[in-house]
C-alpha cells in the first residue's frame, strides 16, 4: 500500500463477501410450485374452518391440523392494500438491487385465499381497496414455479 | 424451585442423509404430533403452555426462518422462544420455564437440514471475526488441534479413538432410526483417509444429515397426570470456555467438567460411573467421546482411552456409552443434544427395543455447541 | 372454479436459493493497535490484564476472567513453542490455502496464551509439539492477521 | 412463580448509527459494565448470562461464543436466544424464567446489534421470510409498515399529517434522553418533507439503524433485596408469537400485541390500562404503528389514537406518557430494542430517567418487544408488589 494514496484509516475495517446456496426441499409445498408453472393458483385449506392460505402450510396455525387438500383459487381477486417503494430493494431473480415501478400489493383470491403481487396499474392513486383483479402470468416457458411466475395483476372492469 | 421436571413424551424422526421428499416443516411436523399423540394434549389452554425451539436460521434458510415455521410447532399466540444454540440447551431452558412456575407443560422441538447448506460454511462463519476466522479455522479444524493436544499429552493411541467409532457403528446396528450402521473394524478406520490430523473421515460425524426430535416436558403434578411412566429431569448444568483456541488447554475440557458438577451437585450424584446406568454424550469425533468421559467424571484426566480398552463403556459394560451409536452414526447438529436426552428417556422407560440397557435407573444426557465443546450442557435423568 | 381443471401434478420440488452477504469487520481501537503494529513494525503484541497479570494475545479489550478493562501494551518476540497443531486436508471454499496446509497453536514466549495461525516452511509430516516457532511476515502488509504470513521453526 | 424477581441494575450504550471504535463484544461489554455498576455488583456475582441478538443481521453465526469472554464470563452458565425482533424480549423472558427459578443469584439479560457492520442486510430477499416465496417480492419491514400505515388509514381516517404529528412527539422525548440516536429537533413541516420510502412512510417514519447494546440483571427476591434498596419487581411476562406473512392476518392493521396484552392484563386483575399502568416503552418501529400500539395495548378505542395526537395528549408529562424515551424511530439495534424498552421502563419506574422521567409515581410500566409480522413480548414492570 503506497501512502500517497490511501489515507491511513483510524480505524481497521474489513469485509467479508460470501454467496451461499441453499437446497430447499419443497415437499408438501411441491403442489403449488407444479401448479404455478402451469398457470394455476393453488391453496391448502383448513379442514376445521376451510380457510385457504398462500404460501401453502402444513398445518392451520390456530388448529393445528394437518392440511391436505388443494384447492384451486382461481384467476381473480380484490384489492386489499397496495404501496409503492421509492427506494431500490433487491431482486432476487437477479441478485440485483433495482427500483420498482409497479405497487406491491395484497389480494384477496376468489377462492379466499390472499396472496402477495404486483400491480399493472403504476398510479397508487388510481387503485381502490376491494377493486378486481386478474393474474396476468409469464410465458409458460419462463415460469419457474415462483410467486413471480404471476407477472402483475391487472385492473379488470366489473 | 417448585418440584421436579418430567420428560412425558418423546419422538425422533429416521436421520437421513438427504431428504429432498420433506419440508423441513414436515419433519417438524412429524414429531410434534408424534408427542402430542403420545400425550393427549393439545395446542390450547391448560394444556401445552408454551414452545421452546432450538434450531440455527443460517442453517435452515435466510433470516428470520423460524418465525414462518413456528406456526408448525404451535407458535401461534403462544408462549414461544428459541434457542439458538444445541438442542440440550433448549431441554435446559425447557426445564427453566417449568422450574420458573412460568408454565406447566412445554414442547421443546429441535430441527436442522444440514443438506441445505455446507455445515463446515456456517461453523466457520462462527469463529470470531477478526483473528480465527480470518485464518480459515473452523470447526472441524478447532476440532484437530484439540484432538492433537489431548492425545499427544495423554498418549492416546490411534486404535483408541477408532474403537469408538467400531463401537458406536456397532451399537447404531440396534437402532432403527440411525442413518449408518455398517460395521467397521478398528482397520478399517485407520485405513480411511485422513480429514484433519490425527482425525480422519470415519471418525467424524457423518454429513449431511436431516433430521427433528421433540420431547414434552411437564411440571411434577401434571407429569404424573400425563403418563405413568415420566422420566424426571434431576440435574442441569451449562458452562462456557474460551473462545480462542489458544487460549485454552484443549486436552482437558474445563467447561464440561464444571457443567457435570453443577448438574451432579443439583442431583447429587457423587460417583458418576456407578451411579449412571447409561451415558449417551455428544461425539463429533472420536476423541471426543473420551475427552468427554474425562470431563463427566466417568474416569481420571487422561485415562479415556484406557476406559474404552476396559469395555466398561460397551453394551453390557458397567456403563453403556451411546448405546444408540450417538452422533458418529449420524446426527444432525442442534438436534443431538436434545435427541441425546431422548434417547435417555427411552433407556430409562425401557422402550429402547434392541439398545436396551436392562434396569436402567439414572442417565446423563450431554449436548455440546462451539468450536472444540466451548459451550457445554449435562442433563442426568432418573425414572 | 368448478369446471374440471386438469391434476397438478405432486411430483417433488428441489429449490436452490443463493444468499449474497457483505458483511464488514469493525477491529474496534484495540484491534486495530494490534493490526497496525504488525502491519508497520512487524511486531505482535500482548495486553495486560491489570487485575489479575496476564498477557493475553490476540487482544481483547476485557480480561475474560477478570472483566478488567485491559490498556497496558506488552511488547512479544513473536517467538514461541507449538502446544498443538493439524493438517487440514479437506477442500473448503473458505480455506484461505490450498489443502493440505497445517494449523498449530503457538503458544507466545513472555505471554498468556496461544495465537492460532498457520505452519509453514515444515515438512508436514515432521511437525513436532514443542518446537520453536518464529513468525514470518508478509512483505505486503494491509492491517489484517493475515500480514502474519506463518510461523517456521526458529533455528 | 417459585420466586419473585426484580431487576437490580440496568445498562446501555449511547446508542449511535456506527461505533467504529470497538468490536461487537467490546460494544456489549461497554453496556454490561454500565449494567453492573448500575447494580453495584461485580462479574463474579453473575452465575448465569443469557444474551442475543438478531444474528443475521450482523452476519455471524454463534456470536455468544466469542462474546462471552469479552465479558470476562468464561466459566459461567449461559445460553444464546434468537427470535428476529423479539430477540431481547425473548432474552428477557429467558432471564426472567431462569432467575425465579431460584437457582440462580443473579442473572444477566444482554443484547445487541451493531448495524453498522450489517448495512443493507435487510434488503436481501426480504431480510428472510418464508425461503422461496414471500422472498421473492423486495420485502422488508419499511414494506411491511407501508401497508399497515395505508390500511390504518383507510380504516381510520386519519391523514398523513398526524403520522408526522407522532414522528415530532416522539423526537421531542428524544431530545430528553442522552442515550437516543437520532435527536434532531423537528417540526411537522421537515417530517413532511422528508424523502419517501413507500408512501406513506417516510424515511423519518422508520426506525434507524443502530448500533448499541443494552443488559439488566434480575435476582429472585431476597437477592434482590440484599442488592438494592430501588428493585424493580417483574410482575409478569408473555412471548406472544405468531409466525406468519401479513396476507395470513384477517386485519393488516393488527398485530398480536391486542390479544397479548389482554391476556397479560388478564393475569395481573389490570382493568383500566391507562390508569393502571403509568408508563408505557412500546416497540413502534415506524411511527404510524405507535397509533395502532396506543389503541392495541388499551389506552383508547380503536382507531382513534391519532384523535389524541390532534388534542396533544400524548408526551412525558401529558394525559398518555407513551414511550418517553424517544422509542424505536429514535433508536433500534434490532435484537436489543425490546431490552432498551425494558430499561428505559425499569428507570421509570426507579425515578431515575432523568431528563425524561414522567412526573409523579410510576406504580407499574409496561415494556414490549415487536419483531416479525405482528410478534409481541410483554413484560410488567412494578414499583412494589
Amino acid at each position: 500500500m503506497t501512502t500517497e494514496q490511501k489515507q491511513d484509516p483510524e480505524f481497521i475495517q474489513f469485509r467479508y463477501p460470501r454467496e451461499v446456496t441453499y437446497h430447499h426441499a419443497l415437499g408438501y409445498q411441491s403442489k403449488f410450485a407444479n401448479g404455478l408453472k402451469q398457470g394455476r393458483i393453488l391453496a391448502t385449506k383448513c379442514p376445521v374452518d376451510g380457510r385457504c392460505t398462500i404460501p401453502p402450510r402444513i398445518v392451520c396455525p390456530m388448529h393445528h391440523v394437518r392440511q391436505t387438500e388443494w384447492v384451486d383459487q382461481g384467476q381473480r381477486g380484490r384489492l386489499i392494500s397496495a404501496f409503492k417503494i421509492n427506494f431500490p430493494m433487491f431482486n432476487s431473480r437477479t441478485g440485483e438491487l433495482q427500483t420498482w415501478e409497479n405497487p406491491i400489493i395484497a389480494v384477496e383470491l376468489e377462492g379466499g385465499a390472499r396472496m402477495d403481487g404486483w400491480c399493472m396499474e403504476t398510479d397508487p392513486s388510481k387503485l381502490k381497496t376491494g377493486m378486481l383483479l386478474e393474474a396476468v402470468w409469464r410465458p409458460e416457458e419462463e415460469r419457474q414455479g415462483r410467486a413471480d411466475d404471476i407477472m402483475y395483476w391487472k385492473p379488470i372492469e366489473e | 424451585m417448585a418440584g421436579r421436571v418430567g420428560i412425558v413424551a418423546v419422538a425422533q424422526t429416521k436421520f437421513e442423509g438427504k431428504t429432498l421428499d420433506k419440508h423441513t416443516a414436515e419433519l417438524m411436523y412429524d414429531v410434534t404430533r408424534d408427542v402430542m399423540g403420545q400425550t393427549g394434549l393439545e395446542f390450547k389452554e391448560g394444556s401445552i403452555d408454551g414452545t421452546v425451539a432450538a434450531s440455527y436460521d443460517l442453517l435452515s434458510g435466510p433470516a428470520g426462518a423460524y418465525m414462518f415455521l413456528g406456526y408448525v410447532v404451535g407458535a401461534y399466540q403462544r408462549e414461544d422462544e428459541r434457542v439458538l444454540e444445541d438442542g440440550a440447551l433448549a431441554v435446559y431452558y425447557g426445564a427453566m420455564q417449568i422450574l420458573s412456575g412460568h408454565c406447566d407443560t412445554v414442547l421443546l422441538v429441535s430441527y436442522t437440514k444440514e443438506s441445505a447448506i455446507d455445515k463446515n460454511l456456517y461453523e466457520w462463519v462462527g469463529m470470531d471475526q477478526i483473528y480465527q476466522r480470518r485464518v480459515g479455522l473452523d470447526f472441524v479444524s478447532a476440532a484437530g488441534l484439540q484432538a492433537m493436544r489431548y492425545t499427544t499429552k495423554y498418549g492416546i493411541t490411534p486404535e483408541q479413538c477408532a474403537k469408538v467409532v467400531v463401537k458406536a457403528r456397532k451399537n447404531a446396528s440396534n437402532n432403527p432410526n440411525a442413518m449408518c450402521c455398517d460395521s467397521l473394524t478398528v482397520d478399517d478406520v485407520l485405513r480411511s483417509k485422513m480429514l484433519c490430523d490425527p482425525i480422519r473421515v470415519q471418525e467424524a460425524k457423518p454429513t449431511p444429515v436431516d433430521g427433528a426430535c421433540a420431547m414434552i416436558l411437564a411440571s411434577e403434578d401434571r407429569a404424573k397426570k400425563i403418563t405413568d411412566k415420566p422420566v424426571w429431569i434431576t440435574g442441569l448444568g451449562t458452562c462456557y470456555d474460551q473462545h480462542d483456541l489458544g487460549w485454552r488447554e484443549l486436552a482437558d475440557c474445563e467447561s464440561l467438567t464444571t457443567a457435570a458438577q453443577r448438574a451432579y451437585k443439583m442431583a447429587g450424584i457423587k460417583d458418576p460411573m456407578k451411579e449412571f446406568d447409561v451415558a449417551e454424550i455428544s461425539e463429533q469425533y472420536s476423541y471426543q467421546e473420551l475427552l468427554w468421559s474425562e470431563g463427566l467424571g466417568f474416569c481420571g484426566k487422561g485415562e479415556g482411552g484406557k476406559l474404552i480398552d476396559s469395555g466398561k463403556t460397551d453394551m453390557g459394560g458397567e456403563l453403556p456409552i451411546n448405546p444408540s451409536g450417538g452422533m458418529l452414526s449420524g446426527l444432525p447438529v442442534c438436534v443431538a443434544g436434545m435427541q441425546r436426552a431422548a434417547e435417555c428417556v427411552l433407556q430409562l422407560r425401557g422402550e429402547a427395543g434392541a439398545r436396551q440397557v436392562s434396569g436402567a435407573t439414572k442417565a446423563v444426557a450431554h449436548g455440546v455447541d462451539g468450536p472444540a465443546g466451548q459451550l457445554q450442557c449435562v442433563i442426568t435423568l432418573e425414572n | 372454479m368448478t369446471q374440471n381443471l386438469p391434476e397438478i401434478p405432486d411430483t417433488l420440488v428441489n429449490v436452490d436459493v443463493i444468499g449474497y452477504s457483505n458483511f464488514l469487520v469493525n477491529t474496534g481501537a484495540t484491534g486495530t493497535k494490534f493490526l497496525k503494529e504488525i502491519r508497520d513494525n512487524k511486531k505482535i503484541m500482548g495486553i495486560k490484564c491489570p487485575s489479575c497479570g496476564k498477557v493475553y494475545v490476540p487482544p481483547k479489550l476485557h480480561c475474560p476472567t477478570c472483566f478488567a478493562r485491559m490498556s497496558e501494551w506488552v511488547k512479544l518476540s513473536g517467538k514461541g513453542s507449538l502446544t498443538s497443531y493439524t493438517v487440514v486436508r479437506y477442500e473448503e471454499p473458505y480455506l484461505p490455502k490450498q489443502p493440505p496446509f497445517a494449523y498449530g497453536i503457538i503458544q507466545m514466549d513472555s505471554a498468556d496464551t496461544g495465537i492460532a495461525h498457520f505452519l509453514g516452511e515444515v515438512d508436514l509430516d515432521k511437525i513436532k509439539i514443542g518446537m520453536h516457532l518464529e513468525p514470518v511476515f508478509k512483505e505486503e502488509r494491509e492491517g489484517s492477521i493475515l500480514d502474519i504470513d506463518y510461523f517456521k521453526p526458529s533455528s | 412463580m417459585a420466586e419473585r424477581i426484580a431487576i437490580v441494575g440496568v445498562g446501555q450504550t449511547h446508542h449511535k448509527s456506527k461505533r467504529l471504535d470497538v468490536t461487537t463484544a467490546e460494544m456489549c461489554a461497554e453496556a454490561v459494565e454500565r449494567c453492573l455498576e448500575d447494580a453495584q455488583m461485580t462479574m463474579k456475582d453473575i452465575d448465569n448470562i443469557v444474551m442475543g441478538s438478531f444474528e443475521v443481521a450482523d452476519g455471524y453465526y454463534s456470536p455468544d461464543k466469542w462474546i462471552i469472554p469479552e465479558l470476562g464470563a468464561v466459566g459461567k452458565s449461559g445460553l444464546e436466544m434468537q427470535n428476529v425482533g423479539t430477540t431481547g424480549g425473548v432474552v428477557a423472558a429467558t432471564g426472567f424464567n431462569i432467575a425465579a427459578t431460584g437457582l440462580f443469584d443473579a442473572v444477566l439479560c444482554l443484547a445487541w446489534q451493531k448495524m453498522d457492520e450489517a448495512a443493507g442486510a435487510f434488503g436481501r430477499g426480504g431480510g428472510g421470510t418464508n425461503e422461496y416465496w414471500t422472498g421473492q417480492f423486495p420485502m422488508s419491514p419499511i414494506t411491511n409498515f407501508a401497508r399497515r400505515a395505508y390500511a390504518y388509514m383507510d380504516r381510520s381516517g386519519c391523514t398523513e399529517e398526524h403520522f408526522a404529528m407522532v414522528r415530532v412527539k416522539q423526537d421531542q422525548c428524544a431530545m430528553k434522553n442522552e442515550y437516543a440516536q437520532l435527536r434532531l429537533g423537528l417540526t411537522l413541516e421537515k417530517v413532511m418533507n422528508d424523502a419517501l420510502l413507500a408512501w406513506p412512510i417516510r424515511r423519518l417514519h422508520m426506525c434507524p439503524t443502530t448500533a448499541g447494546a443494552a443488559a439488566c440483571i434480575v435476582c429472585p427476591e431476597g437477592k434482590a433485596k440484599k442488592v438494592t434498596n430501588k428493585p424493580v419487581w417483574v410482575e409478569d411476562w408473555y412471548t406472544c408469537h405468531q409466525g406468519g406473512s401479513l396476507t395470513m392476518a384477517e386485519d393488516p392493521t393488527s398485530s398480536t400485541l391486542a390479544y397479548a396484552s389482554n391476556l397479560v392484563y388478564k393475569r395481573n386483575g389490570i382493568t383500566n390500562p391507562p390508569k393502571d399502568i403509568q408508563a408505557w416503552e412500546v416497540y413502534e418501529p415506524a411511527s404510524p404503528a405507535e397509533l395502532r400500539w396506543i389503541e392495541e395495548v388499551g389506552i383508547c378505542e380503536d382507531y382513534t389514537a391519532w384523535k389524541l395526537f390532534e388534542q396533544n395528549k400524548v408526551g412525558i408529562d401529558k394525559e398518555i406518557p407513551f414511550n418517553p424515551s424517544g422509542g424505536v424511530t429514535a433508536t433500534n439495534p434490532i435484537g436489543a430494542t425490546p431490552v432498551v424498552r425494558l430499561v428505559e421502563a425499569a428507570l421509570q419506574v426507579r425515578g431515575d430517567a432523568g431528563e425524561h422521567q414522567i412526573p409523579g409515581t410510576i406504580n407499574r410500566a409496561m415494556a414490549t418487544g415487536y419483531g416479525g409480522q405482528g410478534e409481541n413480548v410483554i413484560m410488567l414492570l412494578r414499583k412494589t408488589l
